[in-house]
């Protein structure tokens, strides 16, 4: 019974955090301005990172928390890159 | 002990993060004591500047104080963006600042940024102003005095 | 005497003198020559031996393993016709030689001449005694190859050049037909071996392959003998210094046609292709020749029209079938070698000692040198066919078989008159030869005052003039049994009764004979005058086969570049759609015959999760596409989108050591691709707008398009069919069963890496070492383009806003922008490496290993590298890359050998426990050393990429100030 | 899953073949990034697919049908790193190609866009 | 469907709980990636994911596993402590690049009253 | 093969790896302990390469498991005779076209040696393995250091070269891994030998599956040969190569040709019936197109370099078709040939260089001279020139003998082995039953092609050797006239030892139609029980 309601809310869940990584490539692709578009990567980066998280309770096993670890420590280094490309042509100066 | 761990607050931090992730076993703790011991000491070559940190009651509250404000801020964004009858004007917002510890100004940031409907966009080193873009700013005063006095003070009781 | 090896000594000592006179000085002219000479006459002594036992009737043979499996023994064969012919090679080469020590100048580097001459001897003499046809084809070529040096001697002439260079092409293309035309026979025959050949003529002429072998063969004959339409190339040939004239048209090279045609007729003549080729080109020839002779100004030119006049009228006896044509023809060839060799030295001389050998030039030289006079005129006699000399007995045999009926065609009827005809152009062009040369006024401004040629220089000829005499006076004594032998070793039991008289009472050949000469004379007294305003022949003339030949080359070589051009592009795309259209096409045929089916398993429940990821997957995707034009940045996060979807997938998937690679392999590429994108250029907006872009170009996108689509479906069609079928045995079975008990580590895909599979490991680590070499490498010359050297707009702006400013100063914007970013970023670098430290120390057991943590601890330093900039953490931190390469390599590779030292194979893992007090038994595996080195080579490589491309940007300030400094600091530090 | 999975790799190549097709080489970069992707998916199809089953084994018996098959998974591994490395070799000659060029066409000069 | 882990009621609906509302939490975030008008209103939105949301689905795990592993599990503060200090990194320099691009294209989102930004054009 | 003689089978791979490994920590200033470090190991390289052929001539196919695990399931080296013989050109080429490169090219560039030997790693791994998976990974290390290579020493043309050179083999490597995916779907194996028992037992359910992954990955393979139409790169990139660098390049495609022969005999042997057929005749017929395209390359070719390119893409196309003929007879004449034609190759790309050094920028003068005279011959009338030959110096002298060997190699002309090699497959072509129309037109292409390549090195080297001009040579170091000579020699040899080296191929060819031999060494032992799960056992396994 737990099982099956955990089963249920897990998948709601994750099919939430889907939509919201939808939201988020929606605001890629649409933009309008690089920045938008950056910032909607980010966004799907922490959605992925929760869906992972999630994953983790519906399966059970600690096995992806260091991809989700993974993204939370160094997700971040992606969208610095970008977002320094912006506003100085250069990522590494 | 100072020329064995220069930092070691952050070789502290290092053990709990290497127990946290392994697991607590008498092996782990050895082992992650040494990387920790190890790996922190690359922070002697980046010379960072002193921070001048002072733990403290007063962390404690800061970090309560910012759990509180991030929920509120969560509730009131939410509102914002769920229902568009919720007025709001976003607006930029410059800040003069006291703080000069830079510890306690990234600490700052971190949180105005981290709170939901505040974002630290940029900190003018010579003015010592910084400027912040709020989502809802009815009234400009209230987020200065809300920072001010909130944030602020306490940092500097934790830096300075 | 004759023991069969020294046969071998024949055919090398030649070769051996080219080699020693090659190392010789170039001033060695007296060496050089008495060297080559000496090893004719040993030749000419050593082949003079074999005469008791050929004359016995022997075939002595020679054999050497060479290539045995293919049915090829080195062979060294004589018989009386070879030997014969050997000797004649091995004669006229002595006196050529005799004779070219005195015509070269001294200025010459004549042992390189001597050299070319004693090889094409040698390759000559390969030919003549080869026994069998493979090795006779190898000595053919070669022969093609010393002319073409030998003609091309004084290379700093154009001529030189261009007739050696056609020679080699027309020569070189019939000997390779001849090749295949001997691989054919081989096949008809069962053997190369030329006693078996010539045993198998029957078998051979009723063979379905008999024509193609005949035709190819032939074609190698008639290009080395000048037959027309081959003919060509021999006048040029004339370019060459007049010894080598006097050697390669009248003994040897064109004689190799000859030679080859003779030896080989008893196989391959006697029917009716045989006759109608070989006499159609041999009458061809011997008119054209022959006419062409009449018209020339050049002396040595005349001489070799007459060279391939006379090598029709070979061709044309051998074509004849008839034995008594073939006897004619032996006798023939040896008698054309000596009054042609002769001939050839006295139009040297003539050069030599005049300066020239323009006909219309010279005049009465008969008074300067008396004795060359003599002896040319008895040898021009012998060309013509005057009686007492050779050239008449052989020619009054030829007359006689052109009287023969042989086929029963027209040819029977006109051969008689056209031969009649031919001999009286030979007349004609012989008295031209010696009258307007030798008689007449005393020449006029020669470029060099005549006198007789030296002592030593005519002995050859007269040598040779002597032998035409006393065969055209005393055949049967002189010339008599060797002519016999060797026609008998030809036509074995058809050998004809034949007589050698001179005289054989008033017959019709006799009569055609008169009517050649007299008519000839008559001819020349009526014409010749006229000649010498001429420039080319008439009607033969205007063949120009060598502007054709020229014509036809530059043809080709044209022809060949614009179907190359069409079958070539070389634009990337199209060969790209080409490789996957390919790709495509052949991956998709095997369907078309077998049938496309989805296996039989079923289908997993669709995860509405992974619906949705891959929904936005393929979105990401599909934008990518859309965007990557003119959006680049747009694209680069779109692509970033599209490795989410797929590290999710993996994670879902049961691959979470994938997953979490591709995670951090994400996020390296991006930094990666934006530090690239630094150098491109704007883009500028479509050139074309939509609606008025060009038909081709949309063509263009649509067949793209249609690729894409077809790749995509194919590579999804061919998933599911795989997906849909029952799991295969595999192999890795053993690994999950194996992991732990035999690898020690419960992360089989990691116990794969470093164990199982470490090999596959070591390679990729090389790759990655490779890689950033060449990376390295390259950046270190790297030249951006003019409008990227400047800084980016963005900071010039920044940069020119913070000058105008009063209270500000230089880089404050960048400053203030990092402010906050540095500090957390700078403390975040030991968290990272801690966590890098962490995925690699679990690896073997959990998700994650040494390439994991090695990206992970370079992006903890790249984040450095952004938050603080080049020149702050290197001022700081002295990262070596190329020694963590180094050492990471090492180590891994050292690993791997260390379990020699216990005598089982590279990488075989050792697995301990070492004992711990208060933390017990910690299991040590050799392949987490191995891992550490992955590690390593995994950090050096990376950072020293992201390093290399980001010191371009540290490089340009120095170079826009003029500077080039070239040095960068990644390889001062390592 | 095996439709979705196919279907995802449907679209990775056929974008990644489009984006090859392209005459920038910035283009082409991408592409090629989109189609490795592919490329890895469809290894990991090859060993079929299995949710829930990371072949992480205990310390006991392992059966081998418990498990996804690790094999892919490891040759996927070495197939990532090695396509990053070449990747990144790309990127540094698009680089220098644009540095001696003048241009970012691939053939080095610029004919259509 | 995968198989959920075999929890007792209370856990089970504690972590169902702290799931879903994390993941409505972020959703409302990134709805506000759709919903708010200007960039600069946007970049406050992911922030709900990153606080809230993550701290919710975060405290689902932990729950879980610490239930599961009968012993306290609580690796997921370090995935909390990690997003809260690289989110802010990301967003401050995002928004301060878009501000300059924006006052370079001469759209101006600061007061002019100030001197902090970069004045191009 | 037992005790340390056993290890000898990886050294060919690790022996080029430890050096290059030990070079980076080298600084770039110590070019001389490289030089020697890198020489060293090539010359090593030869001996152990001999020494593998000459015993696995003695015993036979070897198979060395790496990490000792048993077959299938580990890696394995196979070393045979084919693989070794291989090793052995390979290692030649190495070897001379180092040498050559001492005399100033590994100057050019950072890390030369490192990469270059690297680049003989991949080539010697991609020949030994016997696992289609590392051959992967062989392959990206042959390609990883092939792209450095060529890069070295920077420039327009090798830059934008090898832009579509690594292009074309970064999809060509993801057409590979795509065909290992589809066939290890299929069979569950990644080892050849193994593969090869499998392939038979396939069900014919899976039999278009395994067809497809094959077919791809032999496109793959393909563009490495350098097929029609998947090649146009390959002149242009190899001419873009520095010369030595080049010279050890005509073994690449080689690569590609060796896996083709290696698979198709082990995958689709004589036993698989239609899909191989057809594989068959798409080789050939490509084979004969890839040929007819050199051909016109090598005609149209405006620089040696160009010519020297089309005519590796002429020799892939002999390989290919005479591939997709088969039989024992054209197998071991294409190993002939492929040895002699490589060698052949190898030297006109060290010989080029030195040869147009002298010669100005411009290309060959084209086929056409000018109507000096015309076909009646009045040349030497008007010809003022002096008939006294001009000294040619020593190094035009040492130069034209080396390029008229070439020449002569490339042509199938005699005296070096180029002639045995083309005698040995037009026999080989004949010796079938019945004479198919395409083998007539092989044999007339393989024709053509002599005669366009003596047509086009005639041209060049009468125009580069001959034709005198102004300035006086420049000076030819021994360093370079050696490796030449060299490589020159092993032709020489050939030719004269053409009995036992022809007897070595056929059994070469024999050994490969009855691969009995290898799956034997590299195949699955016996079958493995499963094992009983336990703690793991200190030490290494028994
Ligand atoms: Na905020
Ligand atoms: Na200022």
């Amino acid at each position: 019974m737990s099982t099956l309601f955990l089963a249920l809310v897990i998948t709601a869940a994750q099919i939430i955090l889907g939509l919201s990584m939808l939201c988020a490539a929606y605001r890629m692709l649409r933009g309008p301005r690089a920045q938008d578009r950056v910032l909607g990567l980010d966004a799907l980066y922490l959605g992925a990172m929760l869906l992972l998280v999630t994953y983790g309770v519906q399966t059970g096993r600690t096995l992806y928390y260091e991809a989700a670890l993974a993204i939370g420590l160094l997700g971040f280094a992606g969208t610095v890159a970008l977002s320094k490309f912006l506003m100085r042509g250069e990522v590494i100066e | 002990m100072r020329r064995l761990l220069p930092f070691p607050l952050l070789t502290l931090a290092l053990l709990v993060m290497w127990v946290l992730l392994t697991g607590f076993s008498p092996g782990h703790v050895v082992l992650g004591g040494l990387v920790a011991a190890l790996v922190s000491r690359t922070m002697l070559s980046l010379e960072p500047e002193v921070t001048g940190f002072r733990p403290g009651l007063a962390v404690l509250r800061l970090a309560a104080l910012v759990v509180a404000d991030i929920v509120r801020s969560n509730i009131a964004v939410a509102r914002i963006v769920l229902f568009r009858g919720v007025e709001h004007k976003s607006g930029f917002l410059h800040l003069p600042i006291e703080l000069r510890n830079p510890y306690a100004l990234a600490i700052l940031a971190v949180i105005i940024t981290a709170t939901p409907g505040t974002l630290w966009v940029e900190h003018d080193a010579r003015r010592h102003i910084i400027l912040i873009h709020v989502l809802d700013l009815v009234d400009e005063e209230e987020w200065i005095q809300l920072i001010k006095h909130r944030y602020e003070r306490l940092l500097m009781e934790i830096f300075e | 005497m004759h023991d069969p090896r020294l046969l071998l000594a024949v055919l090398s000592l030649p070769f051996l003198g080219a080699m020693i006179a090659a190392a010789l000085p170039q001033a060695g002219r007296n060496w050089a020559s008495a060297i080559a000479g000496s090893i004719a006459v040993a030749g000419v002594v050593l082949v003079a031996g074999f005469y008791p036992a050929v004359a016995a009737g022997e075939v002595i043979r020679s054999e050497a393993s060479w290539l045995p499996s293919l049915g090829l023994q080195f062979t060294l064969r004589l018989d009386g016709f070879t030997w014969l012919f050997a000797l004649m090679v091995l004669a006229i080469g002595s006196l050529v030689i005799l004779y070219a020590r005195y015509y070269m100048s001294p200025q010459d580097p004549v042992p390189r001449f001597f050299a070319f001459l004693q090889a094409f001897m040698g390759a000559m003499l390969g030919i003549v005694l080869s026994g069998n046809l493979i090795q006779l084809a190898f000595f053919w070529e070669l022969t093609s190859l010393f002319s073409f040096l030998l003609i091309g001697y004084w290379h700093h002439n154009q001529g030189a050049r261009d007739g050696a260079r056609m020679a080699l092409i027309v020569t070189g293309f019939g000997g390779v037909c001849m090749l295949i035309g001997f691989l054919l026979i081989g096949r008809i025959t069962g053997s190369y071996d030329i006693d078996a050949v010539l045993a198998a003529g029957p078998v051979i002429r009723a063979h379905d392959a008999y024509l193609p072998a005949l035709i190819l063969i032939l074609l190698g004959a008639f290009t080395k003998s000048a037959q027309f339409p081959f003919h060509f190339w021999l006048p040029h040939a004339m370019a060459a210094p007049t010894p080598v004239s006097a050697y390669l048209h009248s003994a040897t090279m064109v004689k190799a046609g000859v030679f080859l045609l003779i030896l080989l007729w008893p196989a391959l003549s006697g029917t009716e292709s045989w006759y109608l080729i070989v006499t159609a080109a041999g009458l061809a020839t011997l008119l054209v020749g022959a006419w062409s002779a009449i018209f020339q100004q050049d002396l040595k030119g005349l001489l070799a029209y007459s060279t391939i006049s006379h090598l029709g009228l070979i061709t044309l006896l051998l074509g004849l079938g008839s034995p008594l044509a073939a006897v004619a023809a032996i006798f023939h060839t040896v008698n054309h070698a000596t009054f042609k060799a002769s001939l050839f030295m006295a139009a040297g001389i003539i050069d030599h000692e005049t300066g020239t050998r323009d006909l219309r030039r010279l005049s009465g030289l008969a008074k300067f040198m008396p004795i060359t006079a003599t002896l040319a005129m008895v040898a021009a006699a012998a060309m013509a066919g005057v009686p007492l000399l050779n050239g008449f007995l052989s020619k009054e045999m030829f007359l006689a078989e052109a009287l023969e009926a042989h086929s029963g065609t027209i040819l029977d009827l006109v051969l008689p008159y056209l031969a009649t005809l031919a001999s009286g152009f030979s007349v004609f062009y012989s008295i031209r030869f010696i009258n307007e040369t030798f008689f007449g006024p005393a020449p006029v401004d020669l470029p060099r005052s005549p006198r007789e040629a030296p002592r030593w220089m005519r002995l050859p000829m007269e040598i040779l003039v002597l032998a035409c005499l006393l065969v055209g006076i005393v055949p049967a004594l002189t010339i008599g049994p060797f002519l016999a032998l060797a026609v008998e070793s030809v036509l074995g039991e058809r050998t004809p009764s034949y007589s050698l008289a001179i005289w054989h009472g008033f017959s019709l050949p006799m009569l055609m004979s008169l009517a050649a000469l007299v008519g000839g004379a008559l001819a020349y007294r009526r014409f010749g005058r006229r000649l010498g305003t001429m420039d080319r022949s008439p009607v033969i003339g205007r063949l120009k086969a060598r502007r054709t030949f020229e014509a036809v080359l530059a043809t080709i070589v044209d022809a060949a570049r614009l179907l190359h051009g069409w079958l070539g592009p070389h634009r990337l795309q199209v060969q790209l759609r080409l490789l996957i259209g390919t790709a495509v096409l052949l991956g998709a045929l095997p369907f078309l015959f077998l049938g496309y089916s989805r296996g039989p398993e079923p289908v997993a429940l669709i995860d509405p999760v992974f619906a949705l990821i891959w929904m936005i997957g393929g979105l990401c995707a599909i934008g990518a596409a859309w965007q990557a034009k003119f959006h680049r940045l747009v694209a680069l996060s779109l692509i970033g989108g599209a490795g989410l979807a797929t590290s999710i997938s993996f994670i879902w998937l049961s691959a979470p050591d994938l997953g979490l690679t591709q995670l951090l392999v994400e996020i390296v590429t991006l930094v990666l691709l934006l530090l690239g994108l630094r150098w491109l250029p704007l883009r500028r907006p479509a050139i074309w707008p939509e609606a008025r872009m060009p038909l081709i170009v949309r063509l263009r996108r649509g067949q793209d398009l249609l690729i894409a689509l077809a790749g995509g479906t194919g590579m999804a069609a061919l998933a599911y069919a795989m997906m849909t079928r029952p799991t295969a045995d595999s192999i890795s079975r053993y690994f999950v069963e194996n992991a732990y008990p035999k690898g020690g580590g419960t992360n089989v895909v990691n116990v794969i890496l470093v164990d199982f599979r470490g090999f596959d490991t070591l390679g990729e680590i090389t790759v990655l070492t490779i890689v950033a070499l060449t990376v390295f490498t390259l950046l270190r010359r790297f030249r951006p383009a003019p409008e990227s050297i400047e800084l980016p707009h963005q900071q010039q702006r920044q940069n020119e806003f913070d000058r105008a400013e009063e209270d500000r100063s230089h880089g404050d914007t960048l400053a203030h922008y990092l402010f906050v970013p540095r500090i957390i970023m700078q403390w975040l670098f030991p968290v990272i490496l801690t966590f890098a430290i962490y995925l690699l120390m679990r690896g073997h057991d959990l998700p994650g290993g040494g390439f994991a943590g090695g990206v992970t601890a370079s992006i903890a330093i790249l984040l450095l590298y952004m938050a603080g900039g080049t020149r702050w953490v290197e001022s700081r931190l002295d990262i070596l890359p190329l020694r963590w390469m180094s050492f990471g390599l090492l180590l891994a590779t050292g690993t791997g050998m260390a379990a020699w030292i216990a005598g089982y194979p590279f990488l075989t893992s050792h697995f301990s426990y070492a004992a711990i007090p208060l933390i017990g038994d910690v299991p040590i595996a050799s392949a987490w050393l191995f891992d550490i080195g992955v590690f390593a080579v995994v950090v050096g490589t990376t950072v020293l990429t992201l390093i290399a491309l980001a010191h371009q940007s540290i490089r340009l300030p120095l170079r826009r100030k003029g500077s080039e400094e070239q040095a960068s600091a990644p390889e001062r530090s390592a | 899953m095996e439709i979705v999975l196919s279907l995802a790799i449907g679209v990775l190549t056929a974008s990644g073949l489009w984006l090859l097709f392209r005459p920038r080489t910035f283009q082409v970069i991408l592409g090629l990034s989109l189609l490795s992707y592919a490329v890895n998916l469809f290894i990991i199809a090859a060993g079929r697919l299995r949710t829930d089953a990371p072949p992480i084994v205990g310390k006991g018996p392992a059966d081998p049908a418990a498990y996804a098959d690790p094999l892919p998974q490891a040759l996927v591994l070495t197939a990532i790193v090695i396509s990053f490395a070449t990747t990144a070799l790309l990127v540094v000659v698009l680089m220098a190609s644009r540095g001696l060029t003048g241009t970012d066409h691939v053939d080095g000069e610029d004919g259509e866009p | 469907m995968i198989q959920a882990p075999d929890l007792p009621v209370w856990a089970a609906i504690i972590v169902g709980l702290l799931l879903l509302g994390g993941a409505v939490v972020t959703l409302i975030g990134t709805l506000g990636l759709l919903r708010l008008k200007t960039f600069y209103e946007r970049v406050h939105a992911p922030t709900l994911g990153t606080t809230l949301g993550s701290a919710l689905v975060l405290a689902a795990s932990m729950v879980c596993f610490t239930v599961l592993q009968s012993r306290p599990v609580a690796h997921e503060l370090l995935i909390g402590l990690f997003v809260t200090l690289t989110t802010p990194v990301t967003l401050m320099l995002l928004a301060r690049a878009a501000i300059y691009r924006d006052r370079s294209e001469g759209v101006l989102p600061v007061p002019p009253s100030s001197r902090v930004p970069p004045r191009d054009e | 093969m037992t005790g340390w003689l056993a290890h000898l089978i990886i050294l060919p791979i690790l022996l080029p790896l430890v050096a290059s490994a030990m070079m980076l920590s080298l600084d770039e200033r110590r070019r001389a302990t490289k030089r020697a470090l890198s020489l060293g190991a090539a010359a090593l390289l030869i001996a152990v390469a001999a020494v593998l052929l000459w015993f696995v001539r003695e015993s036979g196919p070897q198979a060395y498991r790496l990490g000792d695990w048993p077959s299938p399931f580990a890696i394995t080296l196979v070393a045979d005779r084919l693989s070794t013989m291989m090793l052995l050109l390979t290692s030649i080429l190495g070897f001379t076209s180092l040498f050559y490169a001492s005399a100033r090219w590994d100057r050019s560039g950072p890390r030369f040696h490192a990469l270059f030997l690297l680049l003989l790693m991949g080539i010697n791994g991609a020949f030994l393995t016997g696992d289609i998976f590392n051959l992967f990974v062989f392959f990206e290390v042959l390609l990883a250091a092939s792209y450095g290579l060529i890069l070295h020493g920077a420039g327009t043309e090798r830059t934008s070269a090898s832009l579509h050179y690594i292009t074309i083999n970064i999809a060509a490597s993801l057409l590979f891994l795509t065909g290992v995916a589809l066939i290890y779907s299929v069979t569950g194996t990644l080892n050849m030998a193994d593969l090869a028992t499998r392939v038979s037992l396939t069900d014919s359910e899976d039999l278009a599956l395994l067809e497809s992954g094959a077919a791809i990955l032999g496109v793959a393979f393909l563009v490495k040969a350098g097929i029609w139409p998947l090649c146009f790169w390959l002149p242009r990139t190899y001419a873009a190569a520095s010369p030595p660098v080049a010279a050890v390049f005509a073994i690449m495609t080689k690569v590609g040709i060796y896996v083709i022969l290696r698979l198709s005999f082990l995958l689709f042997g004589k036993d698989s019936g239609g899909a191989a057929g057809f594989a068959n005749e798409v080789l050939l017929f490509a084979g004969l197109a890839t040929m007819g395209f050199g051909i016109l390359g090598i005609l149209a070719a405006r620089q040696l370099t160009r010519v020297a390119g089309h005519y590796v893409l002429v020799s892939s196309g002999i390989l290919l078709a005479a591939i997709g003929i088969g039989g024992e007879a054209l197998t071991a004449a294409l190993l002939f040939y492929l040895v002699s034609s490589t060698l052949a190759v190898s030297a006109l790309y060290l010989i080029i260089e030195p040869v147009e050094r002298n010669a100005d920028e411009e290309d060959i003068i084209d086929g056409i001279a000018e109507p000096v005279f015309d076909d009646e011959y009045v040349g030497a009338i008007e010809e003022e020139e002096s008939e006294v030959g001009i000294v040619i110096p020593g190094t035009i002298a040492i130069l034209g003998g080396g390029f008229i060997f070439c020449a002569l190699l490339l042509a199938g002309l005699p005296p070096l082995s180029g002639f045995i090699a083309k005698f040995a497959l037009i026999d080989a072509l004949f010796s079938h039953v019945v004479i198919a129309p395409a083998h007539w037109i092989m044999i007339a292409l393989i024709i053509l092609s002599g005669l366009a390549t003596m047509i086009a090195m005639t041209r060049a080297g009468i125009d580069r050797l001959w034709t005198p001009g102004e300035e006086s040579p420049s000076r030819l170091s021994v360093i370079e006239v050696t490796p030449i000579g060299l490589l020159l020699g092993v032709c020489l040899l050939l030719m004269i030892a053409a009995g036992p080296v022809m007897d070595f191929m056929q059994a070469t060819a024999a050994a490969l139609y009855d691969p009995g031999g290898y799956i034997e060494a590299a195949g699955p032992a016996v079958s493995i029980p499963p094992e009983s799960a336990s703690p793991p056992i200190a030490g290494y396994r028994p």
